[in-house]
């Protein structure tokens, strides 16, 4: 049963997520006067990466691209969608988060094993920008934790029916999606793939299959950042509302980047640590002492 | 009185050793202190209306002062004598080594 | 019986002008006949020099404190005899005659004669701080070490002036009221020069880094221990323990003084004796707490410490650059400074123990604080010294004779077991901290009948 | 365990012996020796006590053997048993072997007396020969390491002195030094002296493992110290803190003793979390700007203890085993990157991080090795330290701690920074052209390397044996022990189940093999083949970013403030004194001495009479 | 400022000396029998309760009749042998430190009239001192000043002769006295167990011979004190090589 519902999630992970860049790319295109491509253009990007003749830098390069994979997916599978729960009871979110850190792990190495100083500088970013976002958003989480006394997503999802932690939280929530933004690499947060300064950093060596194994981790990627906000401060729901509720979040996502201009690297660290962790702690000051709608 | 001089004296033999810089001159406020000291010792032996401690055909019942502190004057004399010349040598040989018994030319010297 | 261990030395000492190098192979023989002597004494035994009875003559006291101390003087100098190598052409009469007084000095039961051993003491220390043409050293310890001792001839007068005799038993006996703080002030000033006390013992320094390894070797140790031995005896026994706060005091400063003046040296002879410095702080300090077990602490770390500083002076002095050639010396030279660093198992830290746990019963927090911190900075400077010594390239380095190498090959075994099994010293100690102690025992063993 | 204990200190004299005549069967009586140790850890009954001598008199030592002790010695002998192994090959470049196999004998030796000690005197006295040797050890390194071994003994000095200050307050107050019994009544002692006690026996342990503000001997030594011993200073020597620390907040029973504040925690153990949390922000913070890539494990250790100590200080059933299995996974990880270091280093002789790159084109288990043991480091599934840093973060969110957990996610996010640097300068990048010839370490150096990335990855996924023996301590040390199975770790917040995520992991990474299997293979081009917007590339030396990895972010803190320097002002401040002494009391002339003499006596008359 | 504050210290120090004072009976007024030499003075230490008369008082414990060199040299012997120490270290010290130099020398004739007076005043200083010795438990003096004495005469000796040399024999003399003084201590131990015990009849008060060993130490003393102070005299003679 448990492989049918992997499965399940790791399916519409690879659906939904692709389908969904792809329609972000139209409403990019569309605020920004352009027809753009079609909805679905990223299927075409990945099958048309994976079946070219590519080169490689050496194992470590296959070996990090792997493992990024490997990682995401692996992450992907315990993020509950709605009601579809792979793992029920097993899916904490602490190991969510740090699992997911393996595919992180797995492409900074790999991107830097192909020996590309853009690589190296555009990880190092990444890494930075990690350090700011993680903060807030995990103290936000923790406020959660402690109010529901359970670090279960599934749990937490299921104990905010009569109302969403939202509207509970709201200021654990916006914190929540900053850091959201953040995560998923969308300006003004795009410090690290930076296309005009650093050549699009950790990818500027990828070619063929790694291309498309990469786009296939980042879709996967998002697909879970989104999933955790939505299923924590959205309530998450039965999986066609889920999938409802994500669409919208990433749509409001992909607008708001769609407007906005890039920080810069130590910009990003200062902000986080500045308004949205200060903001966190001020949620959990909340929680502290009950002030929870 | 003797008592007030001795006191002096001492004053006087440290004054000397604190604000002189000549080495010389530190030996002989040693000295002076020394003189001072046993100076001192002699005066709280003595006692008003009597006599030199020794038995003689002019003093032949004893009616004597205290001789315990001028037997020890006598040694702290000697004693005193000696730290003199071992000081003195060692000046000497001062003189020889650095050309001078001056406190701060010796100090440079010894840098 | 015990007026030999001073006779024979002395006139030995006289003798040996016209027979000269005689001292020279005299000095061990003369040394195993004192320690004959104490073996077959008993304590306690006075005698009363000239038969003239105890306030009025001269008495020697050989009661437990003064028995282990002399014992260990005489120790000191039956290794000191053993290598010859380092007493220069002439020094030999010196260092009889230094035998003599730190023997008269220890057991004499007289102010003013103890008054004359420190001044002959001080004397041949004026001649050994001159031994490797260091005048000017040696001339500032002659003018404050003179002017110390007319201090302490001043306490000694106004004791006598007081009690109307100068034996200490006599003068233990009688109650002078603030007679006897005069009379404290004065031999604080009189004995801080010699017990090395911060800030009246600036010559220590320049004397003992001299160059010559006689100097340090000898007044480091024995006279020391001496000096430490009567400053308890002094202010506990006579005195009953008045001013021992001021001597605490100045104990105090003198560890922090030391410990922290050595940090800076770039000599390794300074630096050790900067670290005399403190130790003899320590060990003042430790006395001034006046209970058994601070005093047998005291006495100990004195023991502890002169052992070490036997083995650490000669081979400071000779070797210059390093242990490469000598390991065995290296190895006692690092036994020795890690004993006075005070690591566990080496005989420094079974005192420094002792210490400290007397100071805790005695409700004083603030001894064991300053020790730790000055055991702190003795590690610092003394690790950096061994370190420098074994691990850094040396091209060259002097040999060291082998009966010095021997000498302090089994003063440093002789740390290790201290270390593990303390007895030796600490009985030692302990009786030499009861006997100075016991106030009334030294009163009624002296005067006797009276 | 006293015979224990003797056959080991005897069989370092045996093991010096040895090593003079041959160096490789001097090691491997080192080894012996250590296996046979490990050996012994299981056969001793938990709970057994055996009195030897002390050095106060009418005091017997005693030497106990507990859960606690069985846990820390076999930490410290997985550590000890590997490092050895290393050596059969890395100390035929070192000088002083003999020694230096003979100072690390003794060290494991004094250390398993340290975790047997029953009393505090004991534990002190080993303690100290432990503190002696390794000092000893550190200065056979890198030139600076003479000064580093003496910044390492003054800070360590420091702690145990501030230790052996508490032991005499607690001997003159009790009369007693055995643990058993002053636990026992210090936890009805209602007087500030109980605070003054358990600072000062905390303060030994910070200063051993790091903790702000007595860390800041980590740097130098471990960065200059000899680099397998380094391995030995991180994985054996700073677990003595962590036990000090174990000591300190769970063995006196602070629960009992102080009044518990907010989340159930006594405010002692505040003060303690406290310093834990200063410790990992400037760990975390400090070890990113590091280039010495030694130096930046050493700060990273700084952070680590950090965690340990909270872990700890909490004194939950959850994030006490935290605290403990962090101890162990800290060992044996910091153990596993400074072999790989001690190995790139045995190689280039450099530990720059600048200096280097693309090794692990030659030396690819040493980068295996080094890869699991960041992972481990960093707290990332699913390698073993991930499960305790999950128990730590659990706890503090638990007890609403959030300043705290704020600070460990900054540390374990901060975390993931600094263990990539050393990965993408030293292993990763261009390879330097003089290290063109470099080969891959031999053997013996290999092999305990590649037993700890076994374990590590064996843990992560069955970490039930070690939450055993945690359990085991937790119910000795009455907390209320960890509910666990094999592979699941519950809390009361949730639980979560090692083997599931590694199954998943694998899973992951099977799928993505064989996507990668299915598409069409890829050319192999070598490194120095390049996207260079079509220009040509001359130096690769230079086409390495490693020089000031984290620039843009150290900016941020540039202008830091720092103990390190206030410590330096403070010795620049005691040499001053210690010159301006020398110059005015003891090398002044005749005058000036009796100006002093005469200011004595004119005080002590104006104070006294 | 050197001066003012050495001035100020030393006044300082003076005032506490005098604070002192206050606790010490005032000059003059001693009450001698509080002290232990009121049994000096009667010799009575040993329990002697006659009143002493000059030349009638027999076989006392201590003959000599000045009181004080029966306290030097019978009662607090042990100190003068100290003292004798003392001397002979700082002696000893002063041929230690000033070793390797030579005789200084002006290279012109001494004084005529220091020259004559010499030859005849030298053999009455010598007699003079001798006498003072010799008579230490008489009268005023002792071993002490007469070998002050008898160095002045070779203070003069030098004064007055470019190229005298003290003879080595000196050194002979001092170590030889030195010696005699110790034996006799040790004499009296054999005989009576005592260290410096005096083992000679006292004799009458007053007498030449009389006082048992004591005239006899003074004698060794004064040749020693002679010896030692003319060593030390022609020590300082000397000054490096020019």
């Amino acid at each position: 049963m448990t492989i049918f519902k992997v499965a399940a999630v790791l399916l519409t992970g690879f659906f939904v997520g692709l389908t969904l860049e792809g329609i972000a790319r139209k409403i990019i295109a569309r605020v920004q006067r352009r027809y753009g491509p079609p909805w679905y253009q990223n299927f075409i990007d990945v099958f048309k990466a994976l079946s070219k003749h590519g080169f490689s830098h050496g194992w470590i390069f296959d070996f990090g691209v792997l493992m990024a994979l490997g990682g995401v997916i692996a992450t992907l599978s315990f993020v509950p969608l709605g009601n579809l729960v792979a793992f029920p009871g097993l899916d904490n979110v602490f190991v969510v988060l740090y699992l997911f850190a393996v595919g992180a792990l797995g492409m900074a190495m790999g991107m830097v094993g192909s020996g590309n100083p853009n690589a190296s500088i555009g990880v190092a970013r990444a890494l930075t920008q990690m350090l700011g976002y993680e903060v807030p958003y995990l103290v936000s989480l923790a406020a959660i934790i402690f109010y529901y006394k359970t670090s279960s997503i599934s749990n937490l999802m299921n104990l905010q029916a009569d109302s969403w932690n939202l509207f509970k939280m709201p200021i654990g929530a916006a914190v929540a999606f900053i850091s959201l933004m953040g995560m998923l690499g969308k300006k003004p947060f795009d410090t690290p793939i930076a296309p005009a300064e650093i050549a699009s950093g950790p990818m500027v060596e990828l070619s063929s299959k790694y291309m498309g194994l990469l786009m296939l981790m980042h879709t996967f990627s998002i697909f879970v950042e989104i999933s955790l906000f939505v299923d924590i401060f959205l309530g998450g729901g039965s999986y066609l509302v889920f999938l409802l509720k994500f669409t919208v979040v990433w749509i409001i996502a992909t607008l708001i980047s769609a407007v906005l201009p890039r920080f810069r690297i130590e910009q990003v660290v200062k902000f986080y640590w500045r308004v949205p962790l200060g903001l966190a702690f001020l949620q959990a000051f909340f929680v502290l002492i009950g002030w929870v709608f | 009185m003797i008592y007030y001089i001795s006191i002096i004296l001492i004053g006087i033999g440290v004054y000397g050793l604190l604000s002189q810089k000549n080495l010389f001159k530190h030996l002989i406020s040693l000295a002076l202190i020394d003189t001072a000291i046993n100076l001192f010792i002699v005066s709280t032996g003595y006692i008003n209306g009597k006599e030199a401690p020794i038995y003689s055909e002019f003093t032949p019942i004893a009616n004597f002062v205290d001789p315990l502190p001028q037997a020890l004057v006598l040694t702290a004399i000697v004693i005193g004598v000696g730290v003199l010349a071992l000081g003195a040598a060692m000046l000497i040989k001062i003189k020889e080594k650095y050309g001078t018994l001056n406190v701060e030319e010796i100090r440079r010297g010894d840098k | 019986m015990i007026s030999l261990m001073i006779a024979i030395p002395l006139l030995f000492a006289f003798v040996s002008i016209v027979f000269k190098g005689l001292a020279k192979y005299a000095l061990p023989f003369i040394v195993l006949l004192n320690i004959l002597i104490l073996l077959i004494a008993s304590t306690p035994v006075v005698e009363n020099i000239g038969g003239w009875k105890a306030p009025f003559g001269i008495s020697l006291v050989l009661d437990d404190a003064s028995y282990y101390v002399v014992l260990v003087v005489n120790l000191i100098f039956l290794l000191l005899s053993l290598i010859p190598q380092i007493i220069d052409k002439g020094y030999d009469t010196i260092i009889l005659l230094l035998l003599t007084s730190t023997n008269g000095l220890v057991l004499t039961g007289d102010l003013f004669n103890s008054f004359v051993f420190i001044e002959i003491t001080a004397a041949a220390a004026y001649i050994l701080a001159y031994h490797r043409n260091n005048p000017y050293g040696a001339f500032k310890y002659l003018i404050i070490g003179g002017i110390s001792g007319s201090f302490y001839l001043l306490g000694t007068i106004f004791s006598y002036v007081g009690a109307g005799s100068l034996n200490m038993a006599h003068i233990s006996n009688n109650s002078f009221g603030q007679l006897t703080a005069a009379i404290a002030i004065l031999f604080i000033l009189g004995l801080g020069v010699e017990a090395k006390l911060f800030p009246l013992a600036g010559w220590v320094p320049d004397v003992y880094a001299s160059g010559s390894s006689l100097t340090p070797t000898i007044l480091g140790t024995a006279i020391t221990f001496a000096i430490m031995y009567l400053t308890g005896r002094i202010f506990i026994t006579v005195l009953h323990g008045t001013f021992l706060d001021v001597l605490y005091i100045l104990g105090l400063l003198t560890v922090i003084v030391g410990e922290v003046a050595a940090l800076r040296q770039d000599k390794l002879l300074r630096a050790l004796a900067y670290s005399s410095i403190a130790q003899a702080g320590l060990v003042v300090a430790a006395i001034s707490l006046n209970n058994i077990d601070s005093l047998t602490g005291a006495y100990f770390h004195s023991m502890n410490d002169l052992t070490a500083k036997f083995i650490l002076f000669p081979i400071a002095t000779v070797v210059i650059k390093g242990f490469e050639k000598d390991r065995l010396a290296g190895f006692a030279f690092s036994v020795a400074s890690f004993s006075l660093i005070g690591f566990p198992l080496f005989a420094g830290f079974r005192s420094k123990l002792l210490i400290i746990s007397s100071a805790f019963s005695a409700g004083n927090y603030i001894l064991p604080a300053v020790l730790f911190f000055a055991s702190i900075v003795e590690a610092a400077y003394l690790l950096k010294w061994n370190i420098k010594l074994w691990f850094e390239k040396s091209d060259t380095s002097n040999n060291i004779p082998w009966n010095l190498k021997t000498i302090v090959l089994v003063l440093s075994i002789l740390l290790l077991i201290i270390g593990i099994y303390p007895d030796l010293y600490l009985d030692a100690s302990r009786k030499i901290a009861q006997s100075i102690l016991d106030t009334q025992g030294y009163i009624n063993s002296v005067l006797g009948g009276i | 365990m006293s015979q224990l204990l003797l056959i080991l200190f005897i069989g370092s004299f045996l093991v010096y012996l040895l090593t003079r005549m041959n160096w490789i069967i001097g090691v491997l009586a080192n080894i012996g020796l250590a296996i046979y140790s490990f050996y012994r850890l299981f056969t001793f009954k938990v709970g057994t006590s055996e009195s030897i001598f002390s050095l106060i008199v009418n005091q017997n030592g005693t030497l106990v053997y507990s859960e606690l002790s069985k846990f820390f010695g076999i930490i410290s002998l997985i550590v000890a048993i590997s490092v050895y192994f290393f050596l059969i090959n890395w100390l035929e470049k070192q000088k002083n072997r003999a020694v230096f196999n003979f100072f690390l004998a003794l060290i494991t030796a004094s250390t398993l007396g340290v975790f047997f000690s029953g009393d505090l005197l004991t534990l002190y006295i080993f303690w100290e020969i432990m503190l002696l040797f390794s000092v000893l050890l550190v200065q056979m390194g890198k030139e600076d390491s003479k000064k580093a071994a003496l910044n390492y003994l003054t800070i360590s000095l420091i702690g145990s002195y501030m230790y052996l200050y508490a032991v005499f307050m607690l001997w003159n107050r009790y009369g007693t030094l055995v643990i058993k019994d002053i636990v026992q009544k210090i936890s009805v002692e209602t007087s500030i002296f109980k605070w003054a006690v358990l600072i000062l026996i905390a303060a030994a342990g910070i200063a051993k493992s790091g903790i702000f503000p007595l860390h800041t001997w980590l740097r130098t030594t471990q960065g200059s110290s000899p680099d397998a011993f380094s391995a030995i200073l991180a994985g054996q020597l700073e677990k003595l803190g962590a036990y000090m620390l174990v000591l300190t907040v769970a063995v006196f029973p602070s629960l009992k003793m102080f009044p518990v504040l907010y989340g159930g925690i006594p405010v002692f153990n505040y003060v303690l979390i406290v310093l834990g949390m200063i410790s990992i922000l400037i760990g975390t913070l400090m070890a990113i700007k590091q280039n010495d890539m030694k130096m930046l494990i050493a700060y990273s250790t700084v952070s680590n203890s950090g965690y340990i100590l909270i872990g700890l200080a909490t004194m939950d059933k959850i994030g006490f085993a935290g605290g403990l299995f962090h101890a162990f996974n800290h060992a044996i990880a910091s153990v596993m990157i400074f072999l790989s270091f001690a190995a790139v280093i045995y190689r280039t002789k450099t530990s720059k991080i600048d200096e280097m790159g693309g090794l692990i084109w030659k030396m690819p288990l040493t980068f295996i090795t080094y890869l699991v043991g960041i992972i481990s480091l960093a707290g990332i599934p699913p390698m073993s330290g991930f499960i305790s840093k999950w128990m730590i973060f659990v706890v503090l969110v638990k007890k609403g701690m959030f300043l705290t957990a704020a600070a460990a996610f900054i540390g374990s996010v901060g975390s993931f920074l600094y263990v990539f640097r050393p990965l993408a300068g030293v292993f990763l990048g261009q390879l330097k052209s003089k290290h063109k010839d470099v080969k891959e370490v031999p053997i013996f150096m290999l092999i305990p390397m590649l037993v700890l990335v076994v374990i590590t990855v064996f843990f992560g996924v069955i970490p039930g044996p070690v939450l055993n023996m945690i359990t085991a301590v937790e119910k000795e040390l009455n907390i209320q022990p960890l509910e666990h199975t094999m592979t699941v770790i519950k809390s009361s917040v949730g639980q979560w189940n090692t083997l599931t995520v590694f199954t998943m992991f694998a899973v992951g990474f099977i799928i993505a093999f064989i996507l990668y299997m299915v598409f069409p293979k890829a050319k192999r081009i070598p490194l120095t083949n390049q996207y260079t917007a079509g220009e040509f590339l001359y130096n690769y030396d230079l086409y390495h970013y490693s020089t000031r990895f984290y620039a843009f972010f150290e900016r941020l803190y540039e202008k830091h403030p720092s103990v390190e320097k206030l410590y330096e002002m403070f010795g620049k401040f005691f040499k001053d004194i210690g010159e301006f002494l020398n110059r005015w009391f003891y090398s002044a002339s005749p005058s000036a001495y009796l100006l002093w003499f005469s200011i004595v006596l004119l005080a002590i008359f104006w104070v006294r009479w | 400022m050197r001066r003012f504050l050495s001035a100020l210290i030393a006044l300082g120090l003076i005032i506490i000396l005098l604070e002192f004072l206050n606790l010490i009976p005032d000059f003059g007024n001693v009450d001698l029998s509080k002290r232990v030499s009121n049994s000096f003075i009667n010799k009575s230490v040993d329990g002697n309760n006659e009143t002493i008369e000059f030349k009638k008082s027999k076989d006392l414990e201590d003959g000599s009749a000045n009181v004080v060199t029966s306290i030097v040299v019978n009662y607090r012997s042990f100190d003068t042998l100290g003292e004798v120490t003392v001397l002979f270290t700082a002696a000893l010290g002063v041929g230690l430190i000033l070793k390797g130099l030579r005789r200084k020398r002006f290279y012109r004739e001494p004084n005529f009239i220091l020259k004559t007076a010499n030859g005849i005043l030298l053999p009455l200083i010598f007699l003079f001192g001798a006498y003072i010795f010799i008579h230490g438990h008489l009268t005023p003096g002792g071993g002490f000043p007469g070998g002050t004495i008898i160095a002045a005469g070779i203070l003069v000796l030098y004064l007055s002769n470019e190229k005298f040399e003290l003879s080595h024999r000196a050194k002979i003399l001092e170590s030889g006295m030195g010696t005699v003084y110790v034996l006799f201590g040790l004499v009296g131990l054999i005989l009576s167990g005592i260290f410096l015990r005096n083992f000679l009849p006292t004799g009458v008060i007053g007498e030449l011979f009389s006082a048992g060993i004591v005239p006899l130490i003074y004698v060794a003393i004064g040749f020693k004190v002679g010896a030692e102070l003319s060593n030390l005299i022609s020590e300082f003679q000397k000054e490096g090589q020019q």
